[in-house]
């Protein structure tokens, strides 16, 4: 399906005195998708989102809403609204107040607002709190009334910032499902900060992963997942082994690295430009695509023998944690049943293996 | 965003500034030039003359009244410190909130009496024939002459500065991290070894400006020395007080004026200083 | 109508009701007073507020020639007052008068000797300023805190026929001698710690001060009398003027010639907030006949050895400026021995 | 409080409070004396009292002068009220909301001038105002007392701002609210808890105040003025009465500004942690 | 292994005013071990915790340490060390003085804790920090400095109080197998409390789970993953599926149970005391161990119809939110591989089933 662009980021740069917080963004925004914006603290999420509800003006570059070029609008004059960490509720205006101001500050009639707002409110299930005052309620229901006062306004887009960061840990999946569920319904074009991976790959349709005020890559939950491009991107997902060595042989179709670890290949029409012998090269290969055995495997390309340092119980699957001879941590996740036949205790000695086709290459930095 | 100051911010931040420089700081400043003015028959005459800065500060009394001034503040601060302490230090670790709440409501409340009322009282309490005496009588003591000495001024210093000083340390007693207290029972640091090791560590911001607060309101005070002490000790709050009353003098005030604001400004220094010493820049977060 | 406003800066106590609401009520005023609490604050208070602020000044004599010297009083007409009603030593009397001009009348006086606890000391004790130096006084002693009246009564002690005028030499000697009574202090007080002091015995004898002090107490049942003593006592006297630039002079010429007409003088030597001695003989005659016990109390009496045989009799000096130091040298001298 | 049974000692918790009762005894006794004093008949007031009587305040009742000290006490009160708390707000919000060259003077501007001594501030006050014509009014002692009293209003209103979620403010504003619309419809509102208790302390903070007022009042005295009249020149226990009519005030006044301070003003963003 | 016993709750109460905190609490503490203490927030966990440290007086019942009963013994005359959430690390004092702390009350001489203080904050690896202010640290850091603080006296037992809790979710996991390790290999007895089933279950040797101040299951993590042993455990560990309904036939080896959703089976020797029939049974299975197919499976004994309602991506698996004719909610658990035949539009309808050996009776309350 291919969607019209509603923003886009052209070249833009944002520094705060001498310290650059995004360095020269340049992504696009489609009409109705829902795209999560993820990185560690301090790559510059929210400041890309304030940039966008004009909050802050880019140091350089443009950015475009449905192509007009909005870098000196005053925020109040621009219809991006937000949803923000902390809600930013007005406490001492009751729920149905709160998603009346917007429509107040366009100068719309009492009446009319006040049904407007009552339709958002019943959207949302709250209605029967309208009178409450916002302390009286709980988590979610303030959730649900930020959403609505953003959302009553009715815009093409809606910006959020993290908002469920502060709900615990049964309240945030179930937001998580009304979040998606609208964004579908509506079809409003969400963009959505968050540091949490479950929360960017369970919503989105498009994820963009910011390092340092950098894009390292922009693509669907299971690209990014399945093959991530660079080694930051690899390393923040925290679900790949990593390895680095010199390409001894590379082909369209076929790369041999010499790591510490050992040789390892990798192939299968994975590679547009292959890197040239002799290069540095690093390829990754998820932690559940990789094998234990007791046995060197024969006919396997990638062996490498570890030793069983722990184990890590995580539901329905457990983490085992290995290390090669020269001290590189290796890491395989199966299901409970994969690795009841293995012995695991500590320093137990055991063969590591993957297919080629599931190693990719990344690039570093 | 923080964008540069516009009209809409002007609004708000001008009126203040505009005030305070013009009532505020113009009168400070004319004080300063007011010392160099000088007086002719009960008439102050606009000038450059140093005469008043070398009359008053080739005085002895003038020093003396400085030494006894800054002596008195600095005991005051160590006194109502030493008093306090025990106060506020009970009301936030012995009292349940609700009765917290009343004390701290409680101790706010000596701010609206006039204080001038106050030491009014006091003068009734220490005479010689006064409410004390009277019941030190009872148990066969006294009397004592009490009034018109530097312990009663000292009375009328706590007077003035004992709720503040509690209600300071209360505030910075209150914000200590229970846990710190736990941690160190825990770490088998016995009760009052807490408190030295770490109560009071932790309010030593809280400790020292109240104390500070102390010292400023004691320095300038000049109702406590005169209707408490009798006027003797001489201070330089009384100083300014006499030299205004003594053919005009107004320019020689100002000196001493300036000189006490001098030595606030160095306290004050000094005490924020001492407060903060050790904690390191990034400590606030 | 409204009555008419008329500001007068002056002493407490001259215009309460006890005093004005008769004048008040004859002429539909109101007075607004101002009262000061020393001279150099009246001077201060005058000098900070624009001209024309206060119609009536009620001053002590010695400040009537600063507030002269500054332009702070207008020219009064001799023709306007029965001053003829005055005893002779009041009709010309010093300070009033500039180069033959008149700015303004002595209202009343009273005379500064040796307050005293009647319990403590005996009127023979109290009968000499030495009985400040009484060990058994020691840190019972007050002074009324300005220079001018102690220091007058230290001359006296030490023998100067005019407390005032004195050269270096008796200078020297007088504040040699202050500064030998600086142990017996036990403080320095304005008018109201003077009053609370003496009241409730925390000190038993005053320097500085008179029945204006005393004669309240003892009204109220205080066990203190004032004498003069055998050195002589000084003399203060209040005077009313009319303020520069006042829009109201006429009224304020008025109030002058009711307060001292022979009827206001009698109100005024009974005042409530201190009793004074009265310069006009009529007024004298008027209080006999109004208060016979008042006017024994303060020796306003046809008998011999009253208040004015008294000053006839050369035992009563007229407080004044120094004469032969500058007034700062005074004051300074004062400063040192407070802080000493 | 947890840690009761077992790392508290009953002794000494008793002998702290016990040492509290002190404390307070010692900071209420100079109240309660004067309090009793007002209803009792002798002008010197000594031990054993006289009898009950309300001759003081009568006396004071009957004294047109304290009316009029009274009169101008509270109109002095009020407008000094208004401008500190205005000029307070507009401060807090300043030193909320923008950063700049000159903060901290600006800063110290704003927060100085109470720990200046009174009798100083009182001094330059009267030698400056007097200069340009603007002594012994009630305005002087207007102007006066907003010098010391906006710095107050500033903290209490800085205080209520610092615990506004950061986030309201731009919140309002991408709801399409300007600066002006977001003043008026959300940074008041949430401050008014807040500028309602400057208003009162800063006209409790002006009631009482004798010193400036003494220098620069002139002719148009305030009670307090008077007050320190009364123990200057006639010792009276009119002082008492007097002391205990504007404490009755005041204390109307701060407990408003208490009941405003705290009362229902919703979550704050510290309550949220 | 059987270790010896160093703590234990004999009928231990303890009441808030009105209020019981801890009910009848009665559990052993093995020296050596590593136990975690996990249930919802306000379940007791820190109470019991504090008990232990002596910052409260059990309102009735026993206490013992190595023993001797310590319910009344001052917390400054223990030593059971405690790590706290919030660190309560001295602000005052730098990273060495924190350190020394413990060893000063001891009235160790001050060249001899400095040198055991150093030694500590170099097994921390901070040992270059011991200058520093605490406010100049790290998250990571801080922990450390707190670890070595309580350490420092190498005591028998330390207590930690969620002491991950405020850190972020990579350094959390650092942390982890620092804390690991270093019970590992002092075997020093560990108390931790957490409510994290990630952290009790990855780094304890056994946890409790507490309910409202009543422990409800004690065991090894698999023990009380695999079956949990109250309808709560299951509840709170959250990946199973929960049925309830009436048994209608009971025997040593085998239950039938008519629930709303259909008729369940379970059994294979996990009945030790079968339940009655009529009687109401609770049974659960685990999320993992059900399976989702198009057409009805031939033959399997547990088959309930549903509709798909939405699907999770998390990591390695994905969970299938499923709805059955009742509205009753159940989870599947796959690998994506697993899931990738399977058509999972909201609203497609399938099949659910599970062995009746994976199922198991649990305890209503
Ligand atoms: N107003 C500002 N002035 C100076 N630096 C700023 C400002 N706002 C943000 N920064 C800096 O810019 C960088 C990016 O900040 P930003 O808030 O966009 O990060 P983030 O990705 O949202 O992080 P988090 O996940 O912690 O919210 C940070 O290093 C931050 O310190
Ligand atoms: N000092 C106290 N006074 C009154 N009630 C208390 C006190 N301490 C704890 N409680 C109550 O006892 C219960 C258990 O508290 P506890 O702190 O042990 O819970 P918790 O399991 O540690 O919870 P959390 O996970 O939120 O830390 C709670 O309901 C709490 O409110
Ligand atoms: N409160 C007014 C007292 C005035 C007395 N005047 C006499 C001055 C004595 N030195
Ligand atoms: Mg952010
Ligand atoms: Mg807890």
């Amino acid at each position: 399906m291919q969607r019209d662009t509603l923003v886009s980021f052209e070249g833009v740069i944002k520094r705060f005195g001498g310290f650059t917080a995004v360095q020269k963004m340049d992504f696009e925004i489609k009409k109705g998708e829902f795209l999560a914006i993820m990185g560690s603290s301090g790559c510059g999420k929210t400041t890309t989102l304030r940039m966008l509800a004009g909050l802050e003006a880019p140091s350089e570059g443009t950015i475009r809403l449905s192509g007009k070029p909005i870098n000196h609008l005053p925020t109040w004059q621009r219809d991006t609204p937000m949803v923000w960490q902390s809600l930013a509720l007005f406490p001492f205006l009751n729920v149905r107040e709160n998603v009346e101001f917007a429509l107040k500050m366009r100068g719309m009639a009492k009446a009319e607002r006040r049904q407007r707002a009552e339709q958002w409110l019943d959207r949302m299930q709250i209605l029967e709190f309208a009178d409450r005052n916002v302390a009286q309620l709980s988590g979610g229901q303030r959730q649900r009334v930020a959403l609505a006062r953003s959302l009553v306004v009715e815009p093409e887009i809606l910006l959020l910032d993290e908002p469920l960061s502060a709900l615990d840990a049964a309240l945030k999946v179930r937001m998580q499902s009304v979040l998606k569920n609208l964004q579908r319904e509506t079809g409003i074009t969400f963009v959505y900060v968050t540091h949490s991976q479950s929360e960017a790959f369970s919503m989105a349709d498009r994820v963009v992963i910011m390092s340092r005020g950098v894009i390292e890559q922009i693509g669907t939950p299971q690209e990014i997942y399945g093959a991530p491009r660079t080694r930051f991107v690899a390393d923040f997902l925290g679900s790949s082994n990593i390895f680095t060595g010199k390409v001894l042989a590379a082909s369209q179709s076929m790369v041999e690295v010499e790591t510490p670890d050992g040789r390892l290949a990798l192939g299968g029409g994975n590679l547009p430009i292959p890197p040239r012998q002799g290069d540095t090269a690093t390829l990754t290969v998820l932690d559940t695509k990789t094998h234990l055995s007791v046995s060197r495997p024969t006919g396997a390309a990638n062996i490498v023998p570890v030793r069983v340092i722990g184990e890590e119980f995580v539901g329905a699957t457990a983490t085992v944690y290995l290390e090669t001879a020269k001290g590189h941590e290796i890491r395989v996740q199966k299901s409970h049943d994969e690795l009841a036949g293995l012995p695991l205790d500590i320093g137990q000695e055991l063969f590591v293996h993957w297919a080629p086709t599931d190693s990719h290459l990344v690039a570093e930095a | 965003m923080r964008r540069a100051i516009s009209l809409y911010g002007l609004t708000f931040s001008l009126p203040l500034l505009v005030w305070q420089l013009l009532f505020f700081v113009f009168p400070l400043a004319f004080l300063v030039a007011l010392s160099f003015w000088t007086v002719k028959n009960f008439t102050m005459r606009p000038d450059f003359d140093p005469v008043n800065w070398v009359t008053m500060f080739g005085k002895p009394v003038f020093w003396q009244a400085y030494g006894t001034t800054v002596a008195l503040a600095a005991s005051a601060s160590a006194l109502a410190s030493v008093l306090a302490f025990p106060c506020s230090y009970a009301i936030t670790f012995k009292l349940s909130d609700s009765a917290r709440r009343w004390a701290i409501f409680l101790m706010v409340i000596p701010f609206f009496t006039s204080y001038l009322v106050r030491v009014y009282s006091w003068q009734i309490f220490l005479s010689d024939a006064g409410i004390v005496n009277v019941i030190l009588g009872w148990f066969g003591l006294g009397p004592y002459s009490m009034l018109n000495t530097p312990g009663a001024t000292m009375v009328g210093y706590m007077t003035l500065s004992l709720p503040l000083v509690i209600l300071l340390q209360l505030f910075s007693l209150v914000f200590i991290d229970r846990t710190l207290i736990e941690a160190a029972h825990n770490m088998r640091c016995g009760r009052l070894r807490t408190v030295f090791e770490v109560v009071i560590p932790s309010a030593r911001v809280g400790l020292v400006i109240a104390a500070l607060f102390c010292f400023i309101l004691t320095f300038g005070d000049f109702v406590s020395p005169v209707y408490l002490g009798g006027g003797d000790p001489t201070t330089l709050s009384i100083l300014i007080t006499d030299t205004t009353k003594s053919g005009q003098q107004w320019p020689r005030a100002a000196v001493i004026a300036l000189t006490m604001i001098g030595t606030l400004l160095a306290v004050a220094f000094l005490a924020v200083r001492f407060a903060y010493a050790g904690q390191a820049k990034g400590a606030r977060k | 109508a409204d009555p008419t406003e008329l500001t007068m800066l002056a002493w407490y106590g001259h215009a309460e009701p006890d005093i004005v609401a008769e004048f008040e009520a004859e002429n539909n005023v109101k007075f607004v007073p101002k009262y000061y609490t020393g001279g150099d604050n009246m001077l201060g208070l005058i000098s900070q507020s624009p001209a024309g602020t206060f119609d009536v000044i009620l001053s002590d004599a010695e400040y009537v020639q600063a507030l002269n010297a500054a332009g702070y009083v207008e020219e009064l007409d001799p023709a306007d007052y029965a001053l003829d009603d005055y005893f002779p030593e009041f009709q010309q009397f010093p300070g009033n008068w500039q180069d033959g001009k008149l700015f303004s009348l002595v209202t009343r006086f009273g005379f500064l000797g040796v307050a005293y606890n009647t319990d403590a000391l005996t009127e023979a004790e109290a009968a000499s300023y030495d009985v400040f130096w009484d060990p058994k006084l020691t840190g019972k002693v007050g002074h009324f805190d300005w220079h001018l009246p102690n220091l007058g009564q230290m001359s006296l002690l030490t023998g100067n026929k005019i407390p005032y005028d004195i050269d270096e030499a008796a200078w020297e000697a007088v504040k040699e001698k202050t500064l030998t009574l600086r142990p017996q202090i036990g403080g320095f007080f304005d008018y109201g710690g003077t009053f609370s002091s003496l009241n409730d015995g925390q000190m038993l004898a005053f320097a500085g001060i008179g029945d204006w002090i005393t004669g309240v107490l003892e009204k109220n049942g205080a066990k203190v009398k004032s004498v003069i003593p055998e050195q002589g006592g000084l003399q203060w006297s209040e005077c009313f003027s009319i303020g520069k630039g006042s829009a109201k002079a006429d009224l304020a010429k008025k109030w002058i010639q009711y307060i001292t007409s022979a009827k206001g003088q009698a109100k005024s030597a009974q005042m409530a907030a201190y009793p004074a001695l009265i310069p006009n003989q009529k007024g004298w005659e008027v209080l006999q006949a109004e208060n016979p016990a008042e006017a024994k109390r303060q020796g306003m009496t046809k008998d011999a050895g009253n208040a004015i045989d008294m000053i006839r009799a050369g035992r009563i000096q007229y407080r004044q400026w120094p004469i032969q130091q500058d007034l700062e040298t005074w004051n300074d001298f004062w400063s040192e021995y407070k802080g000493a | 409080m947890s840690s009761e049974a077992i790392n508290r000692n009953r002794a000494v918790d008793w002998s702290l409070r016990a040492y509290i009762v002190l404390s307070y005894a010692f900071v209420f006794a100079p109240i309660a004396a004067s309090f009793v004093f007002s209803l009792n008949s002798d002008r010197f007031p000594s031990i054993p009292l006289g009898h009950f009587s309300l001759e003081w305040y009568q006396a004071v009742a009957s004294d047109p002068l304290v009316w009029q000290g009274l009169g101008n006490t509270l109109v002095i009160g009020v407008i000094v009220g208004v401008i500190s708390t205005l000029l307070g707000f507009g401060a807090a919000y300043t030193d909320y909301r923008y950063n700049f060259f000159g903060k901290q003077v600006y800063l110290a501007l704003a927060l100085l001038p109470p720990t200046i001594p009174v009798i100083i501030m009182g001094l330059a006050m009267l030698a400056f105002l007097s200069r340009i014509d603007l002594s012994g009014r009630a305005i002087s002692v207007i102007i006066a007392h907003v010098v010391i009293c906006a710095p107050f209003a500033m903290a209490i209103i800085r205080l209520r701002l610092s615990q506004m979620d950061p986030a309201l403010e731009p919140a309002a504003w991408n709801l399409g609210a300007s600066e002006w619309a977001t003043m008026r419809h959300v940074i008041v509102p949430f401050t008014k808890p807040a500028i309602f208790g400057a208003l009162f302390i800063t006209m409790a903070v002006s009631f009482d105040e004798f010193a400036i007022a003494w220098f620069v009042s002139g002719l148009n005295e305030t009670l307090p003025v008077k007050v320190l009249g009364f123990l200057q020149g006639q010792v009276s226990p009119r002082i008492n009465a007097i002391g205990t009519f504007v404490f009755v005030i005041s204390m109307t006044l701060v407990i408003l500004a208490q009941v405003l301070l705290s009362g229902r003003t919703g979550p704050t963003a510290a309550d949220k942690e």
